[in-house]
């Protein structure tokens, strides 16, 4: 056990059990698989990318590129979860993934073998002979072979959250800093949340041993997170990552379960909060970076940083025999904590020929070997065993089992890049800090370049006051006295020319320094093109420790600066999001909403048959008896109509309430036909176009009173109309006196339709004169009462072609409008028919919908073109242009088999008989088909060059897709009541 | 990205449709000489600018006005949010 | 394995049964009451004929109604702002159809009058936890001073748009529902209660 | 250098000592006879296929970033040829031909795939639409199935066929469409291209232009000096406007982020392509492992090359409802793109508006698959002065004279296309 004896922010108290490939290991609370591993002498946790190299952990925390497992089993096995953040529970279980047949022996490790000739993007310069082996043989091997873990490919069974919430100051991170910055905010009141990715807040604070005003930095952290933690103005957020900056949003992921075995009954597994920040404060602190020498991926070596984390925070020492190799002051730090934890520091290397006299005179206190101007060029072992120092000229081989390497901290400025800022360089402290942050943020403490303690404090709290000064909120900055002074000094150094064996950049992705010389070579110079050709910084930690190092390796060979180099783009997330977070409760039959319409229940005691129709639930047939197939319901009702009486819920139709003075000029303008002719009392059809001449949408509208008028539209186009409507209203012509207001969830709407319809009406209308053929013939509307003095608006049209009427009531009324109808119509055998048979019907009579007005189809097409007024209306302009008059655009026709007992299909092409079925001889489509109970053949709608011209000419209609191929004729598309009689009967 | 609507406030930008360039308020005389060509420059020729944008956008979800924005097309930033109704006519 | 989410066996178009659903809290944090027993009218005034529909409300009503996103609430009427010259009128009175009528009459051709009462659905919201579910619904910023008691707003929940507004400082909130997407509205709230124990009341 | 087996094999045992600069970095010379402007996938075939096919080699490619940073670089990578309209059919299905010998062609491995792509549909009306589209196919001697729920859930089990709000009810598919590799495209073009002697010029913003006094474009002002150019095709996608407004051209174009996502990288999981017919959302699986997905655009216009969250979470919506397996995977980056959105959703190859300028533009969201034909019908438009038959309906006029390409019938709104 590499548990230390004492010390660390873990609960000794709590010890936790966890499997990892298998095998059970014991923690404690307060670990991260990461620590637990460490504590349990587990080095070899992961296998990379390409090459299958060993691989142990780097960091403690998530810019992790290594210690990725599988965690957690079946549905909830989550591949790619970094071991470095995920918490400890009772039970917890991990694999290793990518590797066959076991972590230890890797049979894909021969690809090592290989590595010679699978430099930077060897795939784009082979794999091409023979041709037909890309597809057969080498991508489907490197397809096994690439990727890392394993979905579960089950359905996710957790559920996540979303939740939005506004601030005057977001905080992101909790280290001085951020806590400085909180505190300042809070205490003036201000609306603050605080986010920190961590579980605990402290920052770095939890690693270090420092002294605020005196006392431990824990200290603060205890009394800080108590004081904000009492502010009712404040929100603490742990577990929480700030992960994208979007226009006036931030976008944070709290795991609100993951540190658990799994969710409490209806806990959200995660939420998504999308934070309306006027203000924000990044203090996200900086990370430790590696230096580039041979075998530095090998398990044993990780960042020194790290190593202090695991060493203080989780008193799990990382090595037995650790050296440290560095070219920055704050590793020597690193290495003091090893050494006062008990660890056997064996020697710290530094790059650098000089050092402050105070970190050598610590050094030297504690008895550490020292080697100034020093490197590492190569580690050795499968995990780590030995490093080859060089040093004035002379490799020395030393044995040690962890190696913590620092190449200085590089500022976590990621999230100041979302709105495309530019990172700018400074040289003082060898890294990019913030150039442009997104408006409304600013940036503090090491996320900002300034790496002092008390820098970092005064840092925040001025910050935030500077942030509430903006918004006019008055606040005293935090004020600290002193603070430990930790060295801070740094020279650059990249990597180690020395080095023998493979060194390693991105080590997730497996990029060697020599995959960019290569790049160089080959002309990829451009970061970006880096990035792409070798895939540095493209992994799952997108090259939070990898970018830096190599892109100052490309600036090396091509003797350009690191600014002039530059730095790739830092794209939102920060780190990799669940997609189940981003989707919240939608999902599932909560994808979209359910619209139900006022007769869903009286149509469910029907026995109907639901079908989607957009965001609605229709009745889509009635099943009755021993129908077993919807085509005999569906004749049965069709049947039913035709012969007698049938009802259907129509409520779905968009209604819109027009009033005022203007109406009817302002109707002229919106559809081709006039409306302002139209009398009190009749409803006609009009057409809709759009500016460009195309048909948007069709319907009636109704004249009730000289100034209010009710127009319907498509289902699908209500609010489209509406909105349609609104701009004329309101922009185009604001001078007209019209109001628009929805009346769609007002009304309920029944079609009766039928010879038997008024007879059925009579029954239920309170004043059944008034719907006599003569006082109320076809296109009549009027308001009225029915079912005894229930308000009701009754239309005298028919969708399906019949007699019919139309009659909206009071949505509560509707069902027991339905069911009045359903009793009155009992003797005629009405009957309840659906969206299905309405279908049938309405191709019999030649009746356009979607399927025809698909937005490319114009008046003319649809045979509406004499509908067209001299005036202005929307669309007359664009529709006179040739293309669209063109008399060769196909036209609706009517077609039906020249053989009774073919079946005809939508989709179908028409094809002149002897001419071959090519683009060529293509002649029209088919929108609309059925097979008719009425003629007793299949029916169909269609658009066919020469459209009703061509009546009585036979024609293919091929389906290659179905292997149709069926000889129609072509018709009149109203193939029912040409003539009308029906309708005005 | 927050829009301030005159009625209801600042509002996430998904409670709005968006039409295009504002624009499409200037319906061009149908009567005019060159009707044909304006209305095709009107329906499909757009600047497009890189930079401050008037645009139309309908708050559907909210108030139901039709508004006007200025908006910055290279940073999103917004300068102004007015009723898209030309003002001597509007409320 | 967790307890599938109780929406998950509910098909959305069986509507949701009234009683506690969710964590098992002592109290619901959440509360849904359908409020029945009332009726609704849109006003749309005319172009310029704001000032004219709200001096005829006050005229007819002695309620001084305000052309903002608020809701002003007298003895038997209370109007909602939900546009620029726009509200939706509110009566604990049951019979819709005479109160549009009255209203309508009382405005004359300034504005449209239009009986809604069953077009919408009126639900109050309230609860412990109630601020927190609405934040997982809707974007609007809830928290005082944004809004207060009298504040209103036309806005989305979850996908559905929606009419807030708040009654007390508890607070309470009424919420306006199109009658279609009624059941939708409270499966989204029900599953942002879920959390802290829901509770639907129907009557 | 051509790449064979041989050539790896030995600079893997050299240690890559010999490697060569996959295309040259020259210095603009002062004239030439085409200049192309836009160093992404259409530019740089299209100076390819102008020195290879028309024996035009003194071209240069002038590109304001390093080649491949506009959309070539950030699409999501699907080549298809499944298009309804006769005005767009052929169109595709040539690039879908060039696209299945463009390895051999280039000496480069794009990584053609052709693993099919499925279109869901869940309503009659949308089978009935995609039937229609796949007879046209058919017509035009392309291939197509229609599916029925059964095949489908053979093929994709992993779909959520009942649960799901719009239940599935089959699938429109093209097996020879796919996926193609977005920077081996472009880096395979301007390498075959630099070899026929073509300049690649990087770096090099075209800032203005310098024309006649009968209004012939005569050469382009750049960041790099004023170069002289015989004919001028402008082939920069989403900046066609900005460049538009240089030489006082409005066009029928709206520029609108689209976003796309990769997750993490993971085993074989995705098969082909798939595409929701009730939710924006459309996936396919990398290479390297990472489920590749986007879905609508984001509706305002934006030369920000980055979208907003409300998509974000729209697209993630429409991927939990559809495949409900992917909730613990984890979104590993987003980006966007500008596209170049026409006013009825079809692109723009033509010569003009002014002599000497020729037009490459108008690419929506789906001129990745485009890449071959667009380059080859571009050169032979600027090369003759005339589009060829595949590109003829794809003319500046079309929008005056009506005969629009409009496969969605959206209209003359951008963002609905
Ligand atoms: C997120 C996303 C997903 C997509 N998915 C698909 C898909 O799956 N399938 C598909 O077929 N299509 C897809 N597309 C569309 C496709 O990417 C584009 O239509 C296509 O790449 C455009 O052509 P291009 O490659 O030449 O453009 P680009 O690569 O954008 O080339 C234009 C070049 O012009 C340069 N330029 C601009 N201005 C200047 C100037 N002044 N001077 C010099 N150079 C200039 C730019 O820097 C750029 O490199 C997608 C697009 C996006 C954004
Ligand atoms: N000696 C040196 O050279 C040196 C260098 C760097 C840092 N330091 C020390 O480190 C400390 C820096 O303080 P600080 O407050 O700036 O940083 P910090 O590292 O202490 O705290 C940063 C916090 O931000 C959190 N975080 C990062 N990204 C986040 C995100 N996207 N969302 C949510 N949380 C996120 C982290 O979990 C962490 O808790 C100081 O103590 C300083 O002295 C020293
Ligand atoms: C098909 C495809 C796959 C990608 N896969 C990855 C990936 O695995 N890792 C990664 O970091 N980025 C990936 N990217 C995104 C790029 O890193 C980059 O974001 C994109 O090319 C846009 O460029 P920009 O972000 O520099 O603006 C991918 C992009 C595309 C188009
Ligand atoms: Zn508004």
């Amino acid at each position: 056990m590499s548990r230390l004896a004492q010390g660390g922010l873990i609960d000794r108290a709590k010890p936790l059990q966890f499997t990892f490939d298998g095998k059970r290991y014991s923690g404690f609370a307060g670990d991260t698989l990461a620590s637990a591993l460490i504590a349990n002498d587990v080095r070899l946790v992961a296998r990379s990318f390409k090459y299958h190299r060993p691989r142990g952990i780097v960091t403690a925390g998530s810019e992790e590129p290594n210690a990725l497992v599988e965690l957690r089993d079946g549905a909830r096995r989550e591949p790619n979860s970094r071991a470095t953040t995920a918490e400890l529970y009772d039970g917890l279980t991990a694999e290793s993934q990518n590797r066959w047949p076991s972590l230890a022996f890797d049979a894909m490790a021969v690809n090592q073998l290989f590595a010679p000739f699978f430099g930077a993007a060897f795939y784009y310069k082979t794999f091409m002979w023979p041709k037909a082996a890309w597809e057969k043989l080498y991508e489907p091997m490197i397809r096994r072979a690439a990727g890392l873990g394993r979905a579960s490919e089950l359905p996710d069974p957790d559920h996540y959250d979303k939740v939005q919430a506004h601030c005057d100051l977001l905080v992101i991170g909790a280290g001085p800093a951020g806590l400085a910055a909180a505190l300042t905010a809070g205490r003036a009141g201000a609306r603050v949340i605080l986010v920190d990715e961590d579980f605990r807040l402290g920052g770095r604070l939890n690693t270090e041993n420092v002294e605020i005003d005196g006392s431990a930095g824990l200290d603060f952290v205890a009394a800080t997170e108590a004081e904000l933690r009492a502010l009712p103005n404040l929100r603490v957020l742990t577990r929480t990552t700030a992960f994208g900056v979007y226009d006036d949003t931030y976008a944070a992921l709290e795991r609100v379960a993951d540190h658990l075995a799994e969710p409490a009954p209806y806990q959200p597994r995660q939420r998504l909060w999308r934070i309306n920040a006027r203000r924000a404060v990044l203090a996200a602190g900086a990370l430790d970076r590696p230096i580039v020498f041979g075998g530095n991926d090998r398990p044993g070596v990780m960042l020194a940083a790290a190593m202090e984390t695991y060493v203080s925070r989780f008193a799990a020492a990382p090595a037995s025999r650790l050296a440290v190799f560095a070219n920055n002051d704050a590793a020597w730090g690193s290495a003091f904590a090893a050494h006062d934890a008990g660890v056997t520091v064996s020697a710290l290397i530094d790059t650098r020929a000089d050092v402050s006299p105070v970190l050598a005179a610590k050094a030297k206190a504690r008895g550490l070997r020292v080697v100034l101007g020093g490197r590492i060029c190569d580690a050795h072992g499968k995990a780590l065993t030995a490093i080859d120092i060089v040093a004035g000229g002379r490799t020395e081989r030393l044995a040690v089992d962890g190696l913590a390497m620092s190449g200085g901290f590089s500022p976590n400025l990621q999230l100041t890049c979302h709105h495309n800022g530019k990172p700018v360089w400074n040289d003082d402290i060898a890294a990019f800090v913030p150039g442009t942050p997104p408006p409304g943020m600013s940036v503090a403490g090491a996320a900002n370049g300034s790496y002092d303690l008390g820098d970092c404090l005064r840092e925040g709290a001025a910050r935030a006051v500077g942030a509430l000064a903006d918004l006019g909120i008055a606040a005293t900055a935090l004020t600290v006295a002193t603070a430990t002074l930790n060295g801070t000094a740094v020279s650059a150094f990249w990597h180690v020319a020395e080095a023998r064996t493979k060194a390693f950049v991105d080590f997730q992705n497996d990029v060697c320094a020599s995959d960019i010389v290569l790049a160089e070579k080959e002309g990829f110079r451009s970061v970006e093109h880096l990035k792409r050709y070798t895939t540095l910084g493209m992994a799952t930690d997108q090259g939070k420790l990898s970018n830096m190092p190599g892109l100052a390796i490309m600036a090396a060979i091509t003797g350009k600066s690191i600014p002039e180099t530059g730095t790739t783009v830092f794209r939102p997330p920060y780190t990799p999001v669940a997609i189940g977070a981003l989707a919240g409760h939608h999902r599932g039959k909560d994808f979209r909403p359910t619209r139900l319409t006022p007769l869903h229940g009286w149509a469910r005691e029907q026995g109907a048959v639901f079908i989607e129709a957009g965001p609605w639930l229709r009745a889509q047939y009635f099943p009755r008896g021993a129908e077993k197939t919807w085509d005999q319901a569906v004749n049965r009702e069709v049947r039913a109509v035709r012969e007698g009486v049938g009802l259907i819920d129509v409520s779905t139709f968009g209604k819109i309430d027009l009033r005022g003075r203007d109406v009817g000029a302002f109707l002229d303008r919106v559809y081709i036909n006039t409306f302002s002719t139209l009398a009190v009392g009749k409803t006609r059809y009009g057409l809709m176009l759009r500016e460009d001449g195309f048909v948007m949408d069709d319907g009636t509208t109704a004249r009730l009173a000289p100034d209010r008028w009710v127009m319907t539209t498509t289902t699908a186009n209500a609010a489209k109309v509406f909105q349609h409507l609104e701009f004329c209203a309101q922009v185009l012509w604001p001078e007209l006196d019209v109001q628009l207001t929805s009346v769609s969830e007002q009304w309920a709407q029944v079609a009766i339709a039928g010879p038997r319809a008024r007879d059925v009406l009579a029954r239920v209308i309170d004043d059944p004169a008034t719907i006599d053929n003569g006082a109320f013939p076809y296109m009549s509307a009027m308001e009225t009462r029915v079912m005894g003095g229930v308000r009701a608006r009754v239309f005298r049209l028919s969708f399906a072609g019949d007699l019919g009427f139309e009659i909206a009531v009071p949505a509560r009324q509707g069902e027991a409008l339905a069911r009045a109808l359903m009793q009155a119509g009992a003797e005629f055998d009405i009957t309840p028919y659906g969206l299905e048979t309405l279908g049938v019907m309405r191709i019999e009579k030649g009746h356009v919908t979607t399927n025809e007005l698909n937005g490319q189809t114009t008046a003319l097409d649809l045979g509406f073109g004499k509908m067209a007024k001299k005036g202005d209306f929307i669309g007359k302009v664009m529709a006179g242009r040739p293309g669209l008059v063109d008399p060769d655009r196909p036209r609706l026709a009517g077609f039906k088999p020249v053989d009774p007992n073919d079946r005809l299909r939508a989709g179908a092409h028409f094809i002149a008989v002897g001419a071959a079925a090519t683009t060529e001889n293509d002649l029209g489509w088919m929108t609309s088909t059925t097979w008719s109970p009425t003629f007793g053949h299949a029916l169909g709608l269609g658009f066919v060059k020469g459209g009703t011209a061509r009546i009585g000419e036979r024609l293919r209609a091929v389906d290659p897709l179905r292997g149709g191929d069926v000889l129609v004729e072509v018709c009149n598309p109203v193939f029912f009541d040409p003539e009308g009689v029906r309708l005005r009967g | 990205m927050l829009i301030t609507c005159p009625y209801c406030g600042a509002r996430d930008a998904h409670e709005f449709t968006y039409l295009g360039d504002a624009e499409l308020i200037d319906r061009p005389d149908p009567a005019g000489p060159e009707a044909e060509a304006a209305f095709h420059a009107h329906v499909y020729l757009r600047d497009n600018p890189a930079g401050p944008h008037r645009e139309l956008w309908y708050h559907g979800s909210g108030c139901r006005q039709w508004l006007t924005v200025t908006r910055d097309t290279r940073t999103h930033a917004i300068a102004s949010v007015v009723a898209a109704a030309r003002p001597e006519v509007a409320r | 394995m967790a307890k599938a989410h109780f929406l998950e066996g509910i098909d959305p178009s069986t509507p949701l049964a009234a009683g506690r659903w969710g964590a098992a809290t002592a109290t619901a944090g959440v509360t849904m009451r359908r409020l029945g027993g009332l009726s609704i009218a849109s006003i749309v005034s005319a172009k310029g004929a704001a000032p004219a529909v709200i001096a005829a409300i006050e005229a007819a009503h002695g309620l001084a109604i305000v052309d903002r996103p608020e809701v002003c609430a007298g003895t038997g009427l209370c109007c909602v702002g939900t546009g620029p010259g726009k509200w939706l009128a509110v009566a604990p009175r049951d019979d819709g159809e005479a109160f549009a009528d009255g209203l309508a009459a009382a405005v004359g051709a300034a504005a449209s009058v239009n009986d809604q009462s069953d077009g919408f659905v009126i639900f109050e919201l309230a609860g412990a936890r109630i601020r927190a579910a609405l934040a997982k619904c809707l974007s609007i910023d809830l928290d005082p001073p944004a809004f207060v008691p009298g504040s209103a707003a036309a806005t989305l929940l979850a996908l559905v748009g929606v009419t807030l507004w708040q009654i007390d400082e508890a607070p309470v909130y009424h919420l306006c529902v199109g009658r279609s997407l009624t059941e939708a509205a409270t499966r989204a709230l029900a599953a942002a209660g879920a959390e802290y124990g829901f509770e639907l009341t129907l009557d | 250098m051509r790449y064979s087996l041989l050539n790896v094999v030995v600079n893997g045992l050299t240690g890559n000592r010999f490697a060569k600069p996959a295309w040259r970095d020259p210095a603009p010379k002062p004239a030439y006879d085409v200049i192309i402007v836009g160093g992404g996938g259409h530019g740089l075939a299209t100076a390819y296929y102008l020195a290879k096919v028309h024996g035009i080699r003194n071209v240069a490619v002038l590109e304001k970033g390093y080649i491949g940073s506009g959309n070539a670089g950030r699409n999501t990578t699907i080549i298809r040829s499944n298009y309804l309209l006769p005005g767009n059919e052929p169109f595709y299905e040539w690039s879908m031909k060039l696209w299945e010998g463009l390895e051999q062609d280039l000496n480069y491995n794009v990584m053609v795939s052709q693993r099919g792509i499925v279109n869901l549909y869940h309503s009659d009306a949308q089978r009935d639409a995609y039937a229609r589209r796949g007879n046209a196919m058919r017509l035009a001697g392309v291939d197509a199935e229609l599916l029925d729920r059964a095949t489908l859930k053979a093929m994709i089990p992993f779909l959520d066929y009942d649960n799901a709000r719009f239940p599935i009810h089959g699938g429109l598919m093209q097996r020879r469409a796919g996926t193609a590799r977005h920077d081996a495209v472009v880096w395979g073009y301007a390498r075959a291209a630099d070899a026929l002697g073509v300049d690649i010029i990087q770096n090099c913003e075209v800032t203005g232009f310098s024309r006649a006094a009968d209004g012939r474009v005569t050469g382009v002002e750049t960041t790099r000096g004023a170069i002289a150019g015989g004919k001028i095709g402008l082939a920069v996608a989403g900046s066609t406007s900005r460049l538009g407004k240089m030489l006082g051209l409005r066009l029928p174009i709206e520029s609108v982020p689209l976003q796309a996502f990769v997750s993490e990288g993971l085993k074989p999981l995705i098969p082909g392509v798939i595409t929701f017919g009730m939710g924006h959302f459309y996936i396919s699986q990398s290479d390297k492992g990472g489920l590749v997905f986007g879905g609508d655009i984001d509706a305002y216009n934006s030369y920000a090359q980055r979208g907003n969250l409300p998509v974000v979470e729209d697209v993630c919506e429409g991927g939990m409802a559809l495949m409900p397996m992917i909730g613990r995977l984890r979104m590993l980056r987003q980006w966007a793109g500008l596209c170049d959105m026409t006013m009825d959703g079809s692109p723009i190859i033509d010569t003009g508006p002014y002599p000497g300028l020729y037009l490459n533009t108008g690419w929506n969201y789906g001129g990745f698959k485009a890449t071959p034909a667009s380059g080859w019908c571009f050169a032979h438009t600027i090369a003759t002065d005339a589009p060829h038959a595949f590109n003829a309906e794809m003319r500046l006029d079309r929008f005056r004279t009506g005969r629009l390409i409009d496969e969605k019938g959206a209209g003359a709104t951008p963002v609905l296309h």
